[in-house]
This record gives C-alpha cells, structure tokens and sequence, in this order.
C-alpha cells in the first residue's frame, strides 16, 4: 500500500500543478488555509479556484497573483465586509485581471453534487428574476420530459485537485471530519484527486456524531497540520479567530500593506507551523 | 420608556415579524440579529435554520459568520449544505426567508452584486449567495436593512434576487412557489407591498419618525398607506433582550 | 404545540386512507412492520405502495388485499427465495390482480431525492440495454444541454404517506435512527404526510454517529412500538431474525396457511405486542 | 488433496478473481461468499460495497440479507442507500461489480425479472435490484452463478441486466462507462468473452469437469478456448476459510 501520510510540501507539489482547477472547500468552518498558503510558497499559477465563499483563502491566492479563474457564490469577509484582493482584480485589474464565474450557492452545491455522482449537470430551481443567467451562459435550462417545467440545469463542477482540512485521519488514511459539514465529501468525490490535510492522525477512527468519512482509498495524500485551517476553524480542536477576519479588513485594504503581510508571514515562513509562531511574534 | 437607537428598534421590529413556531431561514447579519431576538422573546419554538446546514440552531451569541462553531453545537440538526438548499430549501421546508438588501427597489428586487456596470464594476459586492433560491422557495421572504436613498434606489444596478420582479403578478410568471416579501423593515419603519401593484408602500413609522424623512431616503416616489400606523417602541423586555444579546456577542468577538 | 405523541392505532387511523399512496420505507434494517400490520387490521384498501425491496411486509399487504399498485425494484425474500404473495398476485391475480411498476435501486433512490428535494424528475445513468424500459413509460430520456448525452430520467416520488421505524424520538417528536439508513430521510422528507414508530422516547437526543435526524417539524406522528420492526430489526435495540424470514417462506407458500397465519397473529391480536406475544405462544 | 464440492469450488473459483485492494460492489448470495473468502484469504485489503451503503464492510459471517447489522457495525462507513448509487456507483469508485443470475445469455446478458411474457409471467423473479447500474458502471464485472441449461439459456425471457448486449462493440454504443462481464465462474468452470464477437467462451474447466458436460448444460453452442487450462484445485487454505466461514454463518442464521 502507497503511504498517503505525507507533508503538505510535498502533497502540494505532487498533486497540484499550473493550470489545473482547484477546489479548496470548507463553508466557514475547516477552510484550508493552510494549503492555500503552500499553494502560495510554491508560486502556483493560472489556477482556477472553485469555492462558494473566497473567504481570506482566496483573497490570498488571488491577490499573490495565483488565480486565472474564480468561480464562486458569495465573495465577501463574512461578518465583516469586503474581500480586498478580490475586488482590487475584479475592478482594477491588480496584480492582474481575473475572469470570475459568479453562481448561487444552491448552484454550487448541487454543481458538487452532480459532479461526485459522475453527472454531467445538476437540476435545480434556481435564479428566478434573477441577472445572473444574462452574464453567465453556463447557467442553462432543461424541460422535465414528464410535467413539462422548465428547470434550470447548471454544469457539474469536476476539479483536477480539491483540498479539504478535517479533524482526523487514521493510519490508513480514512478521514472523518465533523462539526458543520460543508460540501467537502462532494468536492473532494468530484475530484480527480483529493489531498487532506488533518489536525491529528489517529490509530483508529471512532465515529463521532455528523462524522463525514472519506475511505482511505479516495483520498491521495494525507498531511497532518494541526491547526491548518486558521484562521478558519476545526470543531473541537480550535475556534474560529474572528478577530483575524476583522484584522484581516485592513491588511488586505492597502497592496503594499498585503504584500508586506504575505511576504513576512507566509512566504518567508517554512510551514504553517513557522506560519502560526511568525504571527504570534506580531 | 427606554431610550433606544434607530438600529435598535429597526431589528426589535424585524423580530415581531416572526412567528412562534416558524422556520425561518436566516441571512448573517442584520437577519440572524432579528432571527435570534425573537427566539430570546416571543418566538421561544422558532427554527432557525443557516445555510450552513444548522437545522434549529441556538446560539447565545450571534454568530459573525454563517458557520460558527456555536451554531453546529446548538443546532437539532447538522446536514450538509447541499441538502439544506436541496431538500430543506428547495423542498419547500421554509416558512421564512430572512434577508438584508445592498439596494432594493420599489418591487423589493435586491442587488447585492454590483455598483455600476458588471463587466466593470465600480463596486464589487460578495454577490449571490443563497439569496436567489431563498427568495423564491421560502413561503415568505422578510428583508431588513437600513433606509438610504443609495440603498432604496430607482433602478438597480443590478437584480441578483426577485422580489415581485416588475411588479403586478410578474412574479407569479417566474414560476416560483414563495408569495415573495412580505416586508421591508428599515431604520426608519416598514413598507409592504400593495396587494395589485405590488410596489412597496410605506405601512408603518418607528416612533418619532417623519414621512417627510422616510421619503427623503429613498430614491422614488414612495407611496404611503392610508392607514399609516406608528410601530410601538421597543419594550423594556425587547430592549434588555437585544442589548445582553448584543453585550455577550462583543465579548465573544471582540467586535463592537 | 400539537402532541404528536400518539398510539399507532391512532396514528394509522388519522393519516393513511384508502387509495393513498403509501411509502413504508427501511433498506432491510428497521422495517416498520408493526405499521403494516396495523394497515391490515384497519382494513386499508386501494393502496399504491411504494418501496424498493417489498419484502415481507409487502407480501402480508398483498396477500390481505390492501395493494392496488406496487412500484418496486427488488421483491424477493432476502436470502430465501421468493415472495409467494407477490408472485401469486402478479401470476395468479390472487387474491386480486395487482398494477407492478418495474423501476431499478438506483432509479427509485434517486426518485426519492428527487422528491424531498421539490423536483419533479430525477437524472441518472440508468437501464442500459435492459428491458426494463420498454415496459415502464415513465422511465425517460433527458438531454444534457451542456455535453449533449442522453440521461435517464425518472418521475420523482411523493408519497401522501411515508411510514418508518426509527431507534428514538424525544418528547418534543424530534427522530434519530441509526445503522444503515436506507433511503428514510429521502421517503419522509418527500411525503406530504409522516409516521415514525420508534423503539424508545428519550428525554433528550443524544446524537449518535451517523444518526439521522428528522425535526420534529417534519413529523406528523410519533408511536412508541418497541420491537416494531420484527422480523426486521433496530440497530442497538434488537437483532434481524433470520429464522422468521426462513419460516415465511413456507407460511406464505399456500394461500390458506397464509391467511390462517395473518387471521391469528395480525387480525385477531389487537397491536403489536399482542402480536408479538401470540408469535412466541407459537 | 482434500475432497471438495462443486459448489466449494465454484466459490473458491471466483474469490481467486478478485485482485487485493479492488473496490468491490456485492450482491447478495454467491457473490457475497466469494467476495468475503477472497478478504479472508488472499486479498485481505479488498474493499467490500453492499447496496445498503456499508463501504469496507468485514464481516465475520455471512450476511443472510443485503442489510444485516453486522454489515454496518464493520464498516468504514455507513452512507445512505441514495449515496452508495450516485457518488459511489455512478461516481465511477467501483471497480468490479460482483453478480449473480437467474439467467444468462451467451453475451453475458442477465435476466432476473420473470421466466415466461413480463405482462403474464409464469414464474415472477425478484427484479433488476441494483443490478442494471452495478453491469453498467463497475469498472468490470464478475458473474457468478451455477451451470444449468436453464440458467445459460439460447434466449432471455427478459433483458433485466446488460451484458455485451448484442455482441461486438454494441454494449459500447450504450455509452456505458464500465468493460462490461470479465468472466462468468461457475460450479464447471469458466467463461470468458471472446475479444472480438464477445461471446461467451469456456476458457476453464474445474478439475474433473469435461467439456461434454459443460456443453451439456450450457443451451447454446458453447465455444471452447483452443487453450482450455484447468482450475487450480482449491488449496487446504482455501477450503478451510471457506467452510470456516460456512460454519460461522450456520451457526449465526441457523441456516444449512
């Protein structure tokens, strides 16, 4: 059996190339920031970035330069405001222009969904009134061949690599995550290949409550990276850093200050553990 | 009677308009402020669903963001988000959607997208989220959000969500199941939509409010009811409710 | 708030009419056959049943007389062989001739997400090259608009009444089952009505791993009937009996020796655990 | 060498085909006897999917139904029966799907629903199960299933589970994903498509077993491999897993 515990360097390298599509998923809960901030160290570029929330991940990725593409569902700082990166590229072009592909997020979901079921597209009934379907010809219409409705038909999302955080994986690679759920099963079984970064690698997974399981044999690479999805949240392991959000408002706010940001802690770090002790330095 | 900021009785106001027993689904922000305040007074059995996928949830302190971890741990229920969109959302499970609103417009349309044009915006806003899918599936939709003339516009810049979508009964002609907002509560009262236009109508004041102000702040012609009432000021309950509410979430944040 | 705490008796009487179609749901684990047997002592007619694996349950429904129509996807004796009453009223039209609608696992399970989630069809790669469309016209054909190919599509099910047996419900009607969960939450969730037997009313749920929860909300009636899977059986409460299911099949081989069986043990005790005790009388 | 039945090495015969850590999805009956003597033997990392939704299944006797607790209590993880169809099957996870049949044609094509005309059967089977979305999405199948004339028949009654369709490259133009049957094991030996036409060809023959008898119980002109090998008689290992496991499951089910 292939080893799947490996580090996040390496599981970066390995499965994560230029160009590819990207799924980095985690609905406020679990984000992986801490692949995004490897994607960031080993200069990936022309991504394009599936997720329903950019969140700060994206914000990131897309303001080092990583992102060719961002498809996405609500791109805002939750509970605080804008997402600086992302408005300075879709309305100034910086550091370069992007093309986004905005969808609701009932779309994405069933998009995941539709995708992990090996399904070309997704039915829903979505965007009624709305502009959305006027700038994105991707959002399409299909007749029910039994009442004669018409429903609206989304492609599925298939990504070349999703990336997911979770509290455990076991010595297998098994992996269960728990807490709020996201759309993490269905992103990571619409993938071509899945990496799983981990706050902590158990002898044995005992099932907890809600627990979602990825076998062993869907996933490609495990990292354990305690903490990696600050400063997002692992339930029962750590909080959500709210303040980090709100910080978060003003260092992206100005270019150079987000550079700065980045250059000091995150690409003249080693880890997200060096990472997380260059913060803690202020 | 207590002394109470605009803000304060916009969300007190917001609270009234939901049932006890009522399954509501909550928008952050100014919704889930008005959702958990009813849940704290006079909607104890309220449901208040994220679309996080926290089915029932009750939390102490009002969440910053849509995934809190207080939401999961309090909740009845933790589904993944593709099913609260599909079979709680879609299924036709909600009593209420409870929404905020970048700019509206005089059929309660709502753009949270952008200002200006969309290929090249002069303001990128987050965008859609579930907006679209609650504001037509929910049996209702309530919207709060605070009275400007940049937020009660004209013309949208942009229509991310239909309210009564060009008023009359286009709405009925998008083949959505929700009858649509019910109402619009802002910082300075509460308009509904007339029963045949369905342009929304000035129906109430906060106290000590004037038409001549609500009027001032939006930027058309806005209609008010013959019957224009005032809304009762918050009552002492309402008012310590909200403000230990508010109390425990800035010490839980550390946000003001 | 309405007590939704009431017997099964009630429960039956109130919610399920002749000529309802009627979903009595549960994957071989936690059948609710206590809420069959209640369907025959009240006399139920002209029912459309609906259910994947029609099982004994089934086969004591058709062989009373209660099933105008079944749509089904596999009606054997799991294990053992046939269904003699199913056979006998499909070959034999005894004791009356009965509608079948043909349909796969796949087709019918997608059929139930299809209808808790408010749509009328679902998509799936299903029946290909077999026969089984040619005799059932409301299998489908939908075309993706995005890639072109052509997808089975199926009507999506909604039962006026979906019965299941669950592990626990608490005071307030709140429902948790457990083990495997079969297509339940899908049944219920795309019912217009809903009826739980439980083995136990707990105080407060405690969540269990893969506990699948049904708000109280979402219920109509909840009745304690401890057991009320049998010969099935509860994860955690009770064990499948296997030797019951071997015995069925000499049961209900001969019409008589049926009937007799069903007069002594279902019409002739008054609920559940009489039933069960005029079993172990033998 | 010890004595074994045709039955023990039949079973034995289709636990050997399946490779260690392939993805497994199993009907119940035969398949399922084969597929947990081959965990217990020479694949201990085979990965076993039953329709109720229990992924990675181990059990230590063998399920009487598709269901059974113990099925579920040995898991890697229990999902919804909707799932194991759509993410897993459909998804494409399966890599061999692991049949039986009531009836079978020379390309592989299954019949489980009636013997006789669907509208006035004389004998009713179970029906398709899973079965048509295991043939068309594992990534090959294995069928297992005892020779008899009635059971390898010149014509289906009932097209229920697709084969290689009507032979050549038809089952492609069906624009199904999986190869398709890999072989057909049964208590004489086993079957094999031939490259091209796809029929089924005898490419072993169980120790002892002629082609006669093959022939004999097989209704259509069966077409012998010019390299016709003979089956590895069961090994001492072999038989004693499997009427270990025999054992265990009588003692459990109370069944022969």
């Amino acid at each position: 059996m292939v080893n799947k515990h490996i580090s996040l360097k390496e599981a970066i390298a390995e499965h994560v190339h230029d160009g590819d599509a990207v799924a980095l998923e985690g609905f406020t809960h679990l984000i992986p920031h801490a692949a995004g901030h490897e994607l960031v160290r080993q200069g990936r570029r022309d991504l394009t970035l599936y997720r329903m929330t950019p969140d700060v991940v994206y914000d990131q990725l897309i303001g080092m330069g990583a992102a060719k593409r961002v498809v996405f569902s609500w791109g805002g700082n939750p509970g605080v405001g804008s997402l600086h990166r992302l408005r300075d590229a879709v309305e100034r072009g910086h550091p370069h222009p992007i093309e986004i592909e905005e969808r609701s997020h009932a779309d994405i979901a069933n998009a995941y969904v539709a995708g992990a079921s090996g399904l070309p597209f997704a039915v829903l009934r979505g965007y009624a009134g709305s502009d959305l379907p006027k700038h994105n010809d991707r959002i399409r219409t299909v007749t029910c061949p039994f009442t004669g409705e018409v429903l609206t038909a989304v492609p599925s999302i298939r990504p070349d690599v999703t990336i997911i955080h979770a509290q455990q994986a076991d010595l297998a690679g098994n992996v269960q995550l728990w807490g709020i759920a996201g759309v993490q099963k269905e992103a990571a079984l619409a993938a071509r290949r899945v990496i799983v970064t981990v706050e902590e690698v158990v002898e044995r997974i005992v099932p907890v409550p809600t627990g979602v399981i990825l076998p062993s044999w869907t996933v490609n690479a495990v990292a354990l990276v305690p903490g990696g999805a600050h400063p997002s949240y692992a339930h029962g392991y750590s909080e959500r850093d709210n303040r980090f959000y709100q910080a978060w408002d003003e260092i992206s706010r100005d270019r150079d200050r987000f550079r700065a940001w980045m250059d000091r802690h995150v690409l003249n770090t080693a880890d997200f553990e060096a990472y997380r002790r260059s913060l803690a330095d202020g | 009677m207590a002394e109470y900021t605009p803000d304060e009785m916009m969300t007190i106001a917001a609270s009234r308009r939901l049932k006890d027993g009522a399954v509501c689904f909550v928008g952050i922000g100014l919704p889930s402020a008005a959702a958990n305040l009813a849940r704290l007074t006079h909607a104890p059995k309220v449901v208040l669903i994220y679309e996080s996928g926290t089915i029932g949830a009750k939390p102490s302190v009002l969440p910053l963001s849509i995934g809190d971890g207080e939401l999961a741990e309090t909740a009845d229920a933790v589904v993944p988000t593709h099913e609260v969109f599909r079979y709680w959302l879609q299924g036709g499970r909600i009593d209420v959607g409870f929404l905020g609103a970048a700019q509206i417009d005089r059929f309660a349309n709502i753009n949270t997208t952008v200002i200006g044009d969309y290929g090249a915006p002069r303001v990128r806003l987050p965008g859609a989220g579930g907006a679209p899918e609650i504001a037509a599936h929910a049996k209702e939709v309530v919207l709060v959000t605070k009275h400007s003339p940049r937020t009660f516009v004209e013309r949208l810049d942009f229509v991310t969500t239909v309210g009564f979508h060009r008023g009359g009964d286009s709405r009925e002609g998008l083949g959505v199941t929700g009858a649509g907002p019910r109402a619009v509560i802002t910082d300075l009262g509460v308009l509904q939509p007339d029963a045949e236009t369905r342009a929304l109508v000035l129906t109430h004041l906060h106290p000590g409010v004037s038409v001549e102000e609500a009027r001032a702040k939006t930027a058309w012609p806005l209609a008010v009811a013959p019957d224009l009432a005032v809304s009762p000021a918050p009552t002492e309950a309402e008012l310590t409710a909200l403000r230990e509410l508010r109390a425990r979430t800035a010490a839980a944040h550390g946000a003001p």
